[in-house]
């Protein structure tokens, strides 16, 4: 592979692989029999638990067998026994570091099927954008910050925390829960954007953007994380495409491919915005793509807050939004509305739909078939890095031990989203 | 039902007697050309090809007043729209069910039908499944225009033993005071009073007490009556439902049977021409109840619970004793309250593999009766006990002479109901003569007490099986709610105790002894198993009424 | 009540004292909960001013399990294998209601609530708890570890008593509940 | 937006491999005949017309009392043409199985698994075809209609005479 540079801007790196060190040490290589080695479930550099089973020759991985499914929550099942709205809470906790995304990806596949997606106010599908991309933020905050503090460096962890933190008490105020939001609703969002929404975001974005500058300064140039990323676990652009890898990690490997660009969905078509691509694909790719898209998902986010229109940000169809409270406690109308809307849920006519969105992790799908009930006959979730975790047992073996805490961090690979 | 089609029913008798094909004329609705008989009812010929026509005083198995005026529908050349509940379908009649005009004097009767209605939707019973919720919700869904004073009316009337009526939820559609007149053949119901304080009273010095006065809440299309029985117990939309067959009597209406969290809250009738119509009983209603008391829940050997593997050993053993030595002391008592299932593995047991020579038949006390649909004979299954045993059946009485002349010393007994009759020509039983009892039984009754072993039976809302009526239809009973404790269905029972006394009856499902028994028994021949049913919540899933 | 067992009780007290500020945290980390459970170590709520130091990555070296997040049935084992490795006297917290109930997911696979696998001293409430919450609930485990009346602390006492009775001949019949954790696999 | 692809395989494929296609939503799919389903998959990829390189998900469907019951749903998509197909593949109750589709994407494998271990659908050919989800103990298939939502296979409970009670 190739050491050029790559478009998030920073300088041509040496590319080394770790068993090229190991022979450039010249270290005499000593006969060894392949021991078996576990990791996880309960690993401190497994966040999310999923359990490898590695065989070792010496410190090198000969294979890697990686076993998920320790936090499989069925959502499938669980939701075909919920109302469509019902689904929603459900949703949060796919990817439980950007709930929003993940109710909008939602939200969007029912109201294919209901045929409605087209009459979503415009206010309400700018306000999905803009918590949608504070959620991507967000995201990317967790897993560089969780990623560093497993390669040891404490500090950014903290820094990045602090960050995401600000972001968090924005989005409570907005829908009322740091984490688990359920803001989105079928044919809009629950409610409007508080006061003073955009001037607190444009502030925390600013000393965001101060945040990253300050956890480039540490990791950058910083010897040892560099040579932990560089160069190792590398995702070859072939891999993506099998594996149907996206998001930050295929585009890592050269795939330039994001939703939002390709397929563009909500209003993301207005928005001014580039995609960054790595090179090499390796974890300082993935790295790198991730700090780049925090830039770019603040640059959306300013348009968005610049052309926010006003107006309602639900439709007005009584048989998928709510009535008002208090027209339900004083006409029977209402509440009839009210009371068949919740107890026997929206009615979504038959069909099956298989609706995508830009997840934090990549192409976020729901496949749903409806039976024309009040629930759905089956409500698939096809999780990004349900396929970036797979890819993984090819990608180990070579590698040293020491390289899964990155490559594994780098990943991100999420428990809700990957085992469901 | 969302997903399970209506039940098929099948079997010999009458009703298959095709009747002579009728004239036909040619309708057009919604532009679309249809041949209907002559007669039919245009509403019923509207939703027959789909055209889905609202309503509320009509009902298939009565007589309509076009009181309600919401199955109004535009029929060309008339100068008004017209009651389609009312008018019978004529020879190039040409019909707009969607016309604006239709739609809206819908919209305006359904208000108006609103306008008094109390907001009760979170404490009432029918919530869930009510036609009134269903109907403004698919028609209407527009919010009220008025926000005067409603018009109160009493809301907890005691019109019968099973049944409260509250005055102000009630829309005034008839159906009820039908029911009473056309099936229990009673007037027990009246409207008074004039326009919007016009309510549903009893008739002067009447109670709603006949025997089919359950039948009035099933019809009602609101809340307005509702069952003592079932008043606050359960949420509608919360319940499952599963197509079953009323066990109360030999007619075998069908029956649904409506639970939730493994306990069953209440039986409603099932459609089918064929036995029940749209109707059933009070009393057959009530049936469910026995099935939760008093349950035997773990084998008792000696009147101590023990497990399955000790029961059936001490069952084996107890008879094989008598078996080895006195074979021919050896009784079987089938009960016409058992499945086919039951009663044909019990009948292989008995005949084929210990070639036991004294059979005798058990079953509830014959009872009350009527010319409508309650049936002396109370049991579900005689006609399938008494097909099944082939004659070789013989009386409770002969039973007991045979005990007390001690030519019976060892007698499994499968259903213990209605063994210890009561009434008068039933002779009591000296159970305690026997060498060997094993009582296989659902309840904790005298039989399951006196038996050296007695093993829990599971009750009809427990197994998969079929009933005989008296009409010779075989008819299928499903598993709603799981067994009682450690009951299991009687022919698994039987097939293990089988295995304890060296008879090979392999039975791992109650389809291969339905199946078995297609092939064996004539009367059986028609029958049809049917499809697997996934449990369906109702949520508006089978809106009544 | 002679001096020395006095003295055994004021020692008892001083150490709990000193175990309540101390507590060594494995955070057993599986799912969204993890999140809140950064936000409650990170610096705004930082879950060190209470002694909740710095989460110990061996439950060999830890004292208080945190289980932070749902339990699944496939991880029943895990879970079980851990609280077995931990150093007594030890506690634990169930952060969060899939933790303590299994809150929503009421399914397959889901254990409804980490204590059908492991006892448990302290719930958490809330889908995730604010960190507030667990900062509040951190501080009811201390106060019942100064009171010594963690489930593990009721075990060794007991377990102590009947020793010491043993020694003078005594009978001391240890209650149900202080009964040393038993596994009971079952399967189906 | 995609018929072109559905076009191309009603063109190629002319043995009735191709049992019916449709459009719905904006989202093309076809059913493709069981023993067709790897002979299209690799068309589908290779042909230039439709390029489907990017393999984005498989899973099965319980068409619970209808036959057949199990369909497998793949999602195809191309990056260079951007367009994407549904692929369906009927597998009757009695015999749940179709060809894996691992040799033409490697990235079928986890995915496979899953359906293997949430329906039951057996994939012929798959290099490994263990549970993902569910533990090895676990007996039958979770998502299939008829398996209970609640009916739990515990690993480890504790005895009830325990501390902490």
């Amino acid at each position: 592979m190739s050491a050029d540079s790559h478009s998030s801007g920073l300088e041509p790196r040496r590319v080394v692989l770790g068993f090229q060190d190991a022979e450039d040490l010249g270290a005499p290589d000593l006969p060894t029999e392949p021991v078996p080695l576990n990791m996880g479930p309960s690993h401190p550099a497994m966040h999310g638990t999923v359990r490898m089973v590695l065989e070792v020759e010496g410190e090198r991985i000969s294979s890697a067998d990686i076993q998920i499914g320790y936090l499989h929550r069925c959502f499938e099942k669980e939701s075909e026994n919920a109302t469509w709205t019902q689904i929603f809470p459900y949703t949060d906790r796919l990817n439980y570091i950007s709930p929003m995304l993940n109710n909008v990806g939602y939200a969007m596949a029912v109201e294919q099927l209901l045929g409605i997606a087209k009459s979503i106010p415009e206010r309400a599908q700018f306000i999905r954008v803009i918590v949608g991309e504070v959620s991507r933020v967000s995201d990317h905050l967790t897993c560089l910050g969780a990623s560093a503090m497993e390669l040891g460096a404490f500090t950014v962890f903290l820094y990045a925390l602090k960050a995401r933190e600000w972001l968090f008490e924005l989005l409570e105020e907005v829908c009322g829960a740091r984490l688990t939001s359920t803001y989105c609703r079928i044919g809009g969002v629950a409610y409007d954007l508080p006061e003073g929404f955009g001037t607190k975001l444009r502030d925390i974005m600013g000393r965001i953007r101060g945040v990253l500058a300050d956890i480039g300064k540490l990791l950058e140039r910083n010897r040892i994380f560099r040579d932990r990323m560089d160069g190792i676990g590398i995702i070859t652009k072939a891999d993506a495409l099998a594996y149907g890898i996206t998001g930050p990690v295929g585009r890592s490997t050269g795939l330039a491919y994001d939703v939002r660009k390709d397929h563009p969905y909500l209003v993301y078509d207005r928005f001014d915005f580039d995609v960054p691509v790595g090179s090499v694909g390796d974890n300082f790719d993935r790295y790198a793509v991730r700090v780049e898209e925090m830039v770019q998902s603040m640059r959306i986010l300013e348009q968005a807050l610049d052309t926010i229109p006003a107006g309602p940000v639900m439709v007005a169809d009584p048989r998928v939004a709510l009535p008002a409270k208090t027209e339900t406690y004083n006409s029977i109308e209402a509440m009839i509305a009210h009371f068949k809307i919740i107890m026997d849920g929206i009615h979504v006519p038959p069909g099956e739909v298989y609706s995508f969105t830009e997840a934090g992790n990549g192409e976020l799908g729901f496949y749903i078939v409806s039976d024309g009930t009040g629930r759905p006959w089956k409500c698939r979730v096809r999780p990004p890095c349900f396929s970036a975790t797979a890819v993984l047992g090819k990608v180990l073996p070579g590698l040293f031990i020491a390289d899964v805490v990155p490559t594994f961090g780098m990943i991100n690979m999420i428990g809700g989203e990957c085992d469901r | 039902m969302a997903d399970s089609g209506p039940f098929k029913t099948v079997g010999s008798g009458p009703i298959k007697a095709a009747p002579p094909p009728p004239e036909m004329v040619t309708v057009v609705i919604d532009g679309k050309t249809h041949q209907f008989p002559k007669g039919t009812v245009l509403l019923e010929a509207c939703n027959a090809v789909g055209a889905d026509v609202p309503f509320f005083c009509y009902h298939a198995g009565l007589s309509s007043p076009a009181v309600c005026r919401q199955c109004l529908v535009d029929v060309k050349g008339q100068p008004k729209p017209v009651p389609s509940c009312y008018t019978p379908v004529a020879d190039k009649m040409e019909v707009m069910t969607k016309s604006p005009r239709a739609l809206d004097v819908r919209r305006q009767m359904l208000e108006f039908t609103l306008v008094n209605h109390p907001i009760d939707c979170p404490i009432c019973d029918k919530a869930g499944e009510c036609l009134l919720q269903k109907h403004y919700f698919d028609w209407d869904a527009k919010f009220a225009r008025n926000d005067g004073i409603k018009v109160k009316k009493h809301k907890v009337v005691d019109v019968g033993p099973h049944i409260v009526l509250d005055q102000e939820r009630c829309i005034l559609c008839t159906r009820c005071i039908r029911v009473c007149d056309e099936v229990a053949k009673t007037h027990q119901l009246e409207m008074a009073q004039r326009g919007d304080r016009e309510v549903l009273t009893t008739a002067p010095g009447h109670k709603l007490d006949n025997p089919y006065s359950l039948n009035t809440v099933d019809v009602c299309p609101v809340g307005a009556l509702t069952a003592k029985d079932f008043r606050f117990q359960m949420r509608a939309w919360e319940l499952y439902t599963m197509p079953s067959v009323c066990p109360g009597c030999a007619t075998g209406c069908n029956v649904e049977v409506q639970h939730s969290r493994g306990q069953v809250y209440r039986l409603v009738p099932r459609i089918n021409p064929a036995v029940n119509k749209h109707w059933m009983c009070d009393e057959g209603r009530f049936t469910y109840k026995r099935a939760q008391t008093e349950r035997l829940v773990a084998p008792l050997s000696g009147g101590t619970p023990v497990d399955w593997d000790r029961a059936l050993d001490d069952a084996g053993r107890a008879l094989s004793a008598v078996l080895a030595a006195t074979p021919n002391q050896v009784g079987v008592v089938f009960n016409a309250q058992s499945t086919n299932e039951d009663l044909y593995a019990l009948a292989r047991l008995a005949f084929d593999h210990l070639h036991v020579g004294k059979a005798y038949i058990a079953g509830m006390d014959q009872g009350w009766h009527d010319d409508i649909l309650v049936s002396a004979d109370k049991n579900p299954n005689t006609a399938g006990a008494m097909a099944i045993g082939a004659g070789r059946l013989r009386t409770l009485l002969d039973l007991s002479n045979d005990l007390k002349a001690g030519a019976v010393t060892a007698l499994i007994v499968v259903g213990t109901r209605g063994v210890l009759g009561t009434g008068p020509g039933v002779a009591a039983l000296p159970l305690e003569r026997l060498r060997a009892l094993v009582a296989i039984g659902t309840h904790r009754d005298g039989v399951t007490a006196a038996a050296h072993v007695a093993l829990p039976l599971a009750e009809w809302t427990e197994v998969d099986g079929t009933f005989t009526n008296k009409l010779g239809m075989v008819q299928r009973v499903r598993a709603a709610v799981p067994t009682a404790g450690d009951s299991l269905p009687g022919w698994e029972i039987l097939s293990h105790l089988a295995r304890k006394l060296g008879a090979t009856m392999e039975f791992t499902e109650a389809k291969a002894v339905f199946a078995e028994a297609k092939q064996k028994l004539p009367f059986m021949r028609e029958a049809d198993w049917g499809r697997p049913m996934l449990p369906v919540q109702l949520r508006f899933a089978n809106t009544r009424g | 009540m002679g001096f020395l067992d006095i003295a055994t009780t004021k020692i008892e007290a001083a150490a709990n004292w000193g175990r309540k500020f101390s507590l060594f945290t494995y955070p057993f980390v599986t799912a969204c909960c993890g999140m809140e459970f950064m936000s409650v170590a990170a610096p705004k709520y930082d879950i060190a001013r209470f002694g909740a130091e710095f989460p110990r990555f061996s439950p060999r070296q830890a004292d208080l399990l945190i289980i932070v997040g749902t339990i699944t049935e496939r991880q029943g084992p895990a879970l079980r294998r851990i609280y077995e490795q931990m150093c007594e006297p030890k506690w634990v917290v169930a952060f969060g209601v899939c933790a303590s109930t299994g809150g929503f997911y009421q399914n397959y696979s889901t254990m409804p609530g980490a204590d059908q696998a492991i006892p448990v001293d302290v719930y958490i409430p809330g889908c995730p708890p604010r960190p507030e919450q667990v900062l509040d609930g951190l501080i009811m485990l201390q106060e019942r570890i100064q009171r010594g009346e963690g489930h593990n602390q009721i075990v060794i006492a007991n377990e102590k008593a009947a020793k010491k009775a043993a020694k003078e001949g005594k009978t001391f019949d240890v209650p149900t509940t202080a009964i040393r954790p038993r596994i009971e696999a079952s399967k189906g | 937006m995609a018929q072109i692809v559905l076009d191309r395989l009603t063109a190629a494929f002319t043995g009735g491999e191709i049992l019916q296609t449709g459009s719905q939503h904006g989202n093309e799919w076809a059913r493709v005949r069981r023993d067709a389903w790897i002979k299209v998959a690799t068309f589908l990829r290779d042909d230039p017309a439709t390029k489907m390189e990017m393999f984005t998900d498989l899973t099965a469907v319980d068409r619970f009392s209808a036959e057949p019951r199990f369909d497998v749903v793949v999602h195809l998509y191309s990056v260079t043409l951007k367009h994407r197909v549904r692929l369906y593949g009927g597998c009757p109750e009695n015999d749940p199985t179709i060809d894996s589709l691992c040799s033409v994407w490697e990235g079928a494998n986890w995915y496979e698994r899953e359906a293997y271990d949430l329906y039951g659908v057996r994939f012929k050919g798959h290099p490994d075809l263990r549970r993902i989800l569910m533990y090895p103990e676990f007996v039958g298939h979770p998502l299939r209609k008829d398996y209970p939502k609640e009916k739990r296979q515990p690993l480890v409970r504790r005895s009830h005479t325990e501390a902490g009670e």
